[in-house]
């Protein structure tokens, strides 16, 4: 039975070493996907976002929707890492790495995480400005809504 | 029973949680912001909007208004999520 | 105008280091998507492969794929390294990185490379099993070739 | 021109690369072939089931056995690529 790793952290992520976690162990792991998402500076404007969430629900969920994925996908492992706290364009924000035999059991595992996780993870950006100012909450995103019906069964 | 709440709901109705003794005849999510809205004028404006607000129950995400809540210990409220 | 970055070499790759190489110089970059490709064992049955490649050719038709990924999908950069020589199971074979604005493009970006490659890169594998003996060469597979039909415009 | 051959079919013919001197008959993959088979019988034997070898003129992969190969320096042949 394959178990995600999930976490909440405030400090940055080492992509490597999650990547070793889920393959030092099997040696039958052909295709690892990584996906990081990055604050972007939105030309210049952002100079920080404050990212909130809901501890013991956050990893919850994650964990759940990670589970699902294992499931349907096929993966050898799985593992996401969220940060909270202040994060400045150029640093990540999420991670999420999935691993399989099979190239696109990786792809389709990191991909369906990363579009649940978005709608379905309780966390909540923040925009700071360039002038320091605190700005504010980024709405959701219809886009982000629409991205879940390429999962319907 | 605790209510918690997030992001812009936090920021606009001043309070992060909260221990509350509901009346036995608030039995549902509906009834629930009924009686947040009747409390508090705040609330009440907050709550303007309220097809919005989102709600977790003992950290499970429930979107049915008319969920019991009798056996919650903690309700979460906030605004739609923009993780990732 | 992007360029991808592309290479063969028989060293390993710093993941991590081909992140930055995308990521550094670009704030409005807020999806990266890598993808690993390992050497399996096979069981325990497979000792190493050797990948023997067409040195020239392998770096242009790389190059050529990865240029139509970034005109398709918008993407903010685009590398590959693909190893040749011997590769023990559980090391890296090849990588791919993509980076973009957007998830959706970063995923696809990578997943529509790594299937070209598969098929249209000049790439050999050879087993060799665990009792030291030159095997096979891996056959082709029709599944590579049926993976390319999702991406037919 | 340039022949060079590639995994299994390096291995079986027991040569990397040669230099040949075509004759001016020898206009299209198709023919280059049928020239070698002619020249050879180890190049007979391993082009029996000649439909899965794959051809590079020039470093460009090349699926009509009808093409030209007069501009070409290098032509390579290989079977169906397993990469990545």
């Amino acid at each position: 039975m394959i178990k995600p790793y999930i976490k909440t952290q405030t400090e940055d992520f080492d992509i490597e070493a999650e990547i070793k976690r889920l393959t030092a162990n099997n040696k039958n792991i052909g295709a690892v996907v990584t996906f990081s998402g990055l604050c972007r500076d939105e030309e210049g404007a952002l100079s920080a976002l404050e990212l909130e969430h809901y501890p013991g629900m956050a990893e919850a969920e994650i964990t759940r929707i990670a589970e699902q994925a294992i499931e349907r996908f096929g993966l050898d492992g799985i593992s996401a890492i969220h940060r909270y706290g202040k994060i400045a364009p150029g640093e990540n924000i999420v991670l999420v790495v999935a691993a399989s035999r099979h190239r696109q059991a990786a792809f389709d595992g990191a991909n369906f995480l990363m579009d649940f996780l978005k709608t379905r993870a309780p966390f909540w950006k923040k925009e700071h400005d360039i002038k320091g100012k605190e700005g504010n909450w980024v709405d959701a995103k219809d886009a982000d809504d629409d991205a879940l019906s390429k999962w319907d069964a | 029973m605790k209510l918690v709440y997030f992001a812009w709901l936090r920021e606009r109705l001043g309070i992060n949680e909260e221990v509350v003794e509901l009346p036995k005849d608030v039995e549902t999510v509906a009834n629930l912001f009924d009686w947040l809205k009747a409390r508090d004028a705040v609330f009440a404006d907050v709550f303007e909007h309220e097809a919005i607000i989102q709600v977790a129950i003992n950290q499970k995400h429930e979107r049915d208004r008319g969920a019991s809540i009798s056996t919650a210990n903690e309700i979460a409220l906030f605004p739609p999520m923009t993780g990732g």
